[in-house]
């Protein structure tokens, strides 16, 4: 029997695998038992109501897809008269993902969602902060640790902090979170994108542009999940692409301490229950007695000293 | 990590058995219908197609086929389900990447499907006479209603519109569902909206019509949703939208719907594809 | 008769393909006559000799790949003895592309590689610059501004910022290279990125870390080449994952004036001319007399107002 | 621009017809030759493989089957190449996706190929007696050389090395270029160094060796390079490295050699694969 139980900042998770925040719902329950999961992941809410983008809010790439959902929210009420209650039928622990645009909003909504069935926030950094020029909270490390702090003093619960890719300062943006009171890095949500239809030379996305998730993100996720892991000393949960067991041990390896999986489950809606067990398997084939053994295994010798260099020099 | 505390309070979804399911079925057949259609037969456990409703859709994991590289599944409507002889149908246009590589499957070849999804067409007990109008793809979601009609015993008048007569699909299908079909073409000028509305009168006035029903044309939705309030008759309409997930986890398909004097965002994976007539908006 | 040339900062070129710096050499004239290209880009060039990374150097990722090449170079003597002459016997423009650690070291090859028979200076300026923290030149604008001035000072030919897309403020990056006096901007460079061997738990590439190129990159490369194009008056030249007359019209839609095809050689190397066949056939059937005609044609109506503010919420 | 005032004193690239081809070929067959061998036989047409050589090389474009979809082409030395018979060869060791892709391949296929790439083996005027080393896949780059030492008439001894009998490869081919075949295997204990050390030490002082050539072992590389310094027997190897363009351009495939005391990068597709033996560096 392998052990796959990793922990996150104090919370113990049955197995490293759990859904990214937008990719999952109650609705996936009618294919599988939910239960099996490492933990369940809430789609972002906001305070209020919010409709989200216009269509189409999805688009097709080579490989991958663009999406520009642009959080649409039921509002914060409806989510604990609903939403949590769903979970609390289950033992996994809930990890309610909020955004907010301004830094009070967003921490009034921390202070909200800390009730009895939520075992952790994800704090969805990569909004916009329209305090400052519109730009993610965590494009840069200052707006990153700003907000940080005064989430840190909203609530007692672990916070997840959801770093963005579209920024050149990954690993400062990173230890600014830490220095802000995250207790975890999720790592990362999409890379901003878009797509153009030739024929009618529309833009492809209803909102012009969007997020590129699945494959194509994988590499780049699996960078900042690297940076990340080395920058700081909390757990990084890796996200960004995965779609198997290997791409799983592939971000152990690099550091992460466990891993979401959003666009693939759109492909095969069963993807997180293999995962788990092809990894699993593989464990117990390749005689590891534990995932944890696995977590900043990479053998990265002699080069790691350099990492900052690399970053500009590829 | 509550679950000991709440587990009495709330009935678990992990109890009840999938109502969705995501398998792989082999090809009976995928043939040409004309140049533009392609009808696909999969062989299906009876479980799975038991569950099927007439308007309702699967998700389909269309495979890589020379240069097209689908990658998200691509939503087909259930042209026909046949518990008997174990059959799942499908009618569908060759348009992209997706239907282009799956138009390439043959006999034996296997597709991952998953389904049955959405809300399907409602045939409400006291809607004796129903009135179906459909154009081009719209007849692929159609298509099945005739199959409930006749399973329940009720009156169906198909109104078929096409470009021309050699491009009109599915009069066998719908004659052999005992249906009633009244063919409308451009090329003899019949399909214009003045004629169609003329005819529907015809049927209201004479047998009289309890439900509309229709798909895939922005103006005959005009047209019934015209008609419907005129003679407050009910009817439904089948919507498309770009998909992802097709389990109501994404919230890519939404399209705008009038609900009590507001504009809603529903999911037309989840809440739809089959909507109310007069909620829903032409686009 | 369609026309398919295109102005770049004065500089007239037949067509708008060429090939991206680094993916592209003498050797390719073996295959076919290169004098079909719209200009001709040189690898990357410092000033002394380098050897560049460790191997391996390159590695396959889902559908595209990683390189860490490194920039390794016979420096500005060897360029100027036998490339520059090399390409004299060529009607077709010749780019040279340098880069440099320190801005002076920049500056000092600039002015070396102003010489007859070079048409145009391409900076690639996503080059780690040690005088700050050894960040790439174009990750922020300052240090963007700082060194395109200085480089400015140094040539009076056209000038060329490549820049990079690791960076979350990309708009201003191209403000600050056009102020700081670039012509045109090649938009992008390769993005940061990284691969596991999880058998050997070894990265993939000896350098550990690596960019991205090929199809996975191109939507991200469109949207910056879009920003560019709305944030600056000076020709976009798009680069990142075109591999057909479709992609090219895509860039070119979203406000590119030229394009330049890198990976997509790599795996048909005759691509640039099926690519300029194709863009000739395609703009005969719809009639189109011009492909400057196509440029910056993006319907993106109201959507544009609210571009920064998408940016940050896809 | 500069072109009417330069195109005077420099002989132009464009004006060569090329020498390196882009093409579709097709497959005559394609069958395993062991368990983890294949041979790969395409048809080409004579001018192509007239400009073949021994140790030279093919970039393949290696197309997408089923979950494997290899996206860079995948570097495979020539195994044989018969103008007469107009077929090129290749013997390739299934390993990971592109190899696995490429084993699927059917009589008929087509495969996109671009060569001949890189240098090949020298076999200088006065190169009377030659002895190859081959071990594993070293055997597909080494085997055409027997078919050049044929045509031009020089001895070769092929000590052929393999984990036992039944995966030595080529030992008809070898024969049937009329080349003088030792075989060396694990199984029998053969193939360790020190042997096949006495066995070519027996062949230096019988006919006497005027080259060497290997490919493939990292062992054989320095026994051969100690070998030749003492004897003063020039030699050759063939190296590997990880490939993007194979044409040169992109720097991806460099390997570090010794030339004149200082440690130089080359490029194994233009300066290579095969290398002067005393230069290539053991890695
Ligand atoms: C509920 C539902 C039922 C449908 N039933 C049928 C049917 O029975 N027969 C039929 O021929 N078509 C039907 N369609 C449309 C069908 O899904 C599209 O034609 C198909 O996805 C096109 O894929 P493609 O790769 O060939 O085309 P592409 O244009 O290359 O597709 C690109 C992307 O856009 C999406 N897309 C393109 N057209 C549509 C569309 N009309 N609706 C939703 N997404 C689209 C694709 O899924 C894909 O993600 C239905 C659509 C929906 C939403
Ligand atoms: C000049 C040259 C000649 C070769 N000749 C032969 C031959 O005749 N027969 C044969 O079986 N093999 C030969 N090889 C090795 C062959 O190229 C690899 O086995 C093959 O590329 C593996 O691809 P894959 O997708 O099956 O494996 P994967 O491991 O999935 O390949 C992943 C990536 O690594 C590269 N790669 C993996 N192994 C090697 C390698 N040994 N050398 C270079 N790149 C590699 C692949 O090209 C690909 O880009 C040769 C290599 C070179 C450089
Ligand atoms: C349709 C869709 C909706 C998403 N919604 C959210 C969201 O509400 N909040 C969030 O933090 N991330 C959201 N994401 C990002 C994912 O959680 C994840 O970070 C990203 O998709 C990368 O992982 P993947 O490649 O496995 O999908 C969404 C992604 C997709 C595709
Ligand atoms: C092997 C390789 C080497 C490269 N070398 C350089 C270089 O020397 N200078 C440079 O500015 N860009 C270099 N690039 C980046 C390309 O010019 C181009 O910006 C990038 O690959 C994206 O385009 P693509 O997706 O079409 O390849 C290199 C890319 C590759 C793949
Ligand atoms: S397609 Fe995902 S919610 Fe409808
Ligand atoms: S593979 Fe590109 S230079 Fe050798």
């Amino acid at each position: 029997m392998v052990d796959l139980s990793v922990d996150i900042a104090g919370m113990r998770l049955k197995n490293p695998v759990m859904p990214a925040s937008g990719t999952f719902s109650e609705d996936l329950a009618e294919l599988f038992d939910i239960e099996c999961l490492g933990a369940h992941v809430t789609k972002t809410i906001t305070r209020g109501r919010r409709d989200g983008n216009p269509t189409p809010r999805v688009c097709e790439v080579d490989g991958s897809m663009l999406n520009s959902i642009g959080i649409p929210s039921k509002g914060v009420a409806d989510f604990l008269k609903k939403t949590v209650p769903f979970y609390r039928a289950y033992d996994t622990p809930l990890v309610a993902s909020i955004s907010g645009n301004t830094t009070e909003e967003f921490a009034t909504l921390c202070r909200e969602v800390t009730v009895e069935g939520v075992d952790a926030i994800e704090v969805n950094v990569s909004c916009p902060n329209i305090e400052e020029d519109g730009k993610a909270f965590a494009i840069r490390p200052s707006s990153t640790y700003a907000v940080m702090r005064e989430l840190r003093k909203a609530t007692h619960l672990p916070l997840w902090a959801k770093l963005t890719p579209n920024t050149g300062e990954t690993s400062e943006v990173a230890r600014a979170a830490e220095e802000g009171g995250a207790d975890a890095l999720v790592v990362a949500n999409t890379l901003l994108a878009m797509a153009i239809d030739v024929r009618t030379r529309r833009p492809k996305l209803g909102n012009l542009m969007g997020g590129l998730s699945g494959p194509s993100l994988k590499p780049i996720a699996l960078r900042m999940a690297y940076q990340c892991a080395k920058a700081t000393r909390i757990p990084v949960i890796g996200c960004g692409g995965i779609a198997t067991s290997d791409d799983v041990l592939e971000f152990l390896i690099a550091g992460a301490t466990a891993v979401q999986v959003g666009t693939a489950t759109f492909i095969n809606p069963t993807a997180m229950v293999t995962i788990i067990a092809d990894l699993e398997r593989r464990l117990e084939v390749e005689r590891i007695a534990s995932v944890r053994d696995l977590i900043g295994t990479v053998a990265d010798g002699e080069q790691k000293a350099a990492v900052v260099f690399m970053e500009a020099a590829p | 990590m509550m679950g000991t505390l709440t587990s009495l309070s709330t009935v678990r979804a992990k109890a009840r058995p999938p109502s969705v399911f995501e398998r792989d079925l082999s090809v009976v057949f995928n043939e040409p219908v004309n140049g533009e259609y392609v009808r696909l037969a999969l062989a299906a456990p009876s479980h799975l197609l038991e569950r099927c409703r007439a308007g309702q859709f699967f998700h389909l994991l269309c495979p890589a086929s020379g240069e097209d590289k689908p990658y998200l599944r691509r939503p087909m409507s259930i042209y026909g389900f046949f518990p008997k002889q174990g059959e799942l149908h499908f009618l569908y246009k060759v348009t992209g990447a997706g239907t282009r590589a799956l138009s390439k499957l043959c006999t034996g070849d296997s597709l991952n499907v998953l389904g049955p999804l959405g809300v399907g067409f409602r045939i409400e007990d006291d809607w004796r006479n129903l009135v179906l109008v459909a154009r081009g793809v719209g007849l692929a979601t159609l298509a099945p209603l005739a199959l409930e009609a006749r399973n329940r015993g009720r009156h169906l008048t198909a109104i078929c519109s096409a470009r021309s007569h050699d491009v009109l699909m599915s009069l066998d299908y719908f004659a052999e569902m005992g249906a009633e079909i009244i063919t409308v073409t451009d090329a003899d000028g019949t399909s214009e909206m003045g004629n169609v509305e003329k005819i529907i009168k015809r049927l209201v006035a004479g047998r009289g019509v309890d439900a509309f029903y229709t798909c895939g044309s922005n103006r005959m939705l005009t047209l019934l949703q015209a008609l419907g309030q005129r003679y407050h008759i009910p009817g439904e309409t089948a919507l498309e939208q770009q998909m992802a997930c097709g389990l109501g986890m994404c919230h890519c398909c939404v399209r705008p719907f009038r609900k009590a004097g507001a504009l809603v965002q529903l999911r037309v994976c989840r809440e739809g594809p089959v909507f109310d007539l007069q909620e829903a908006m032409p686009w």
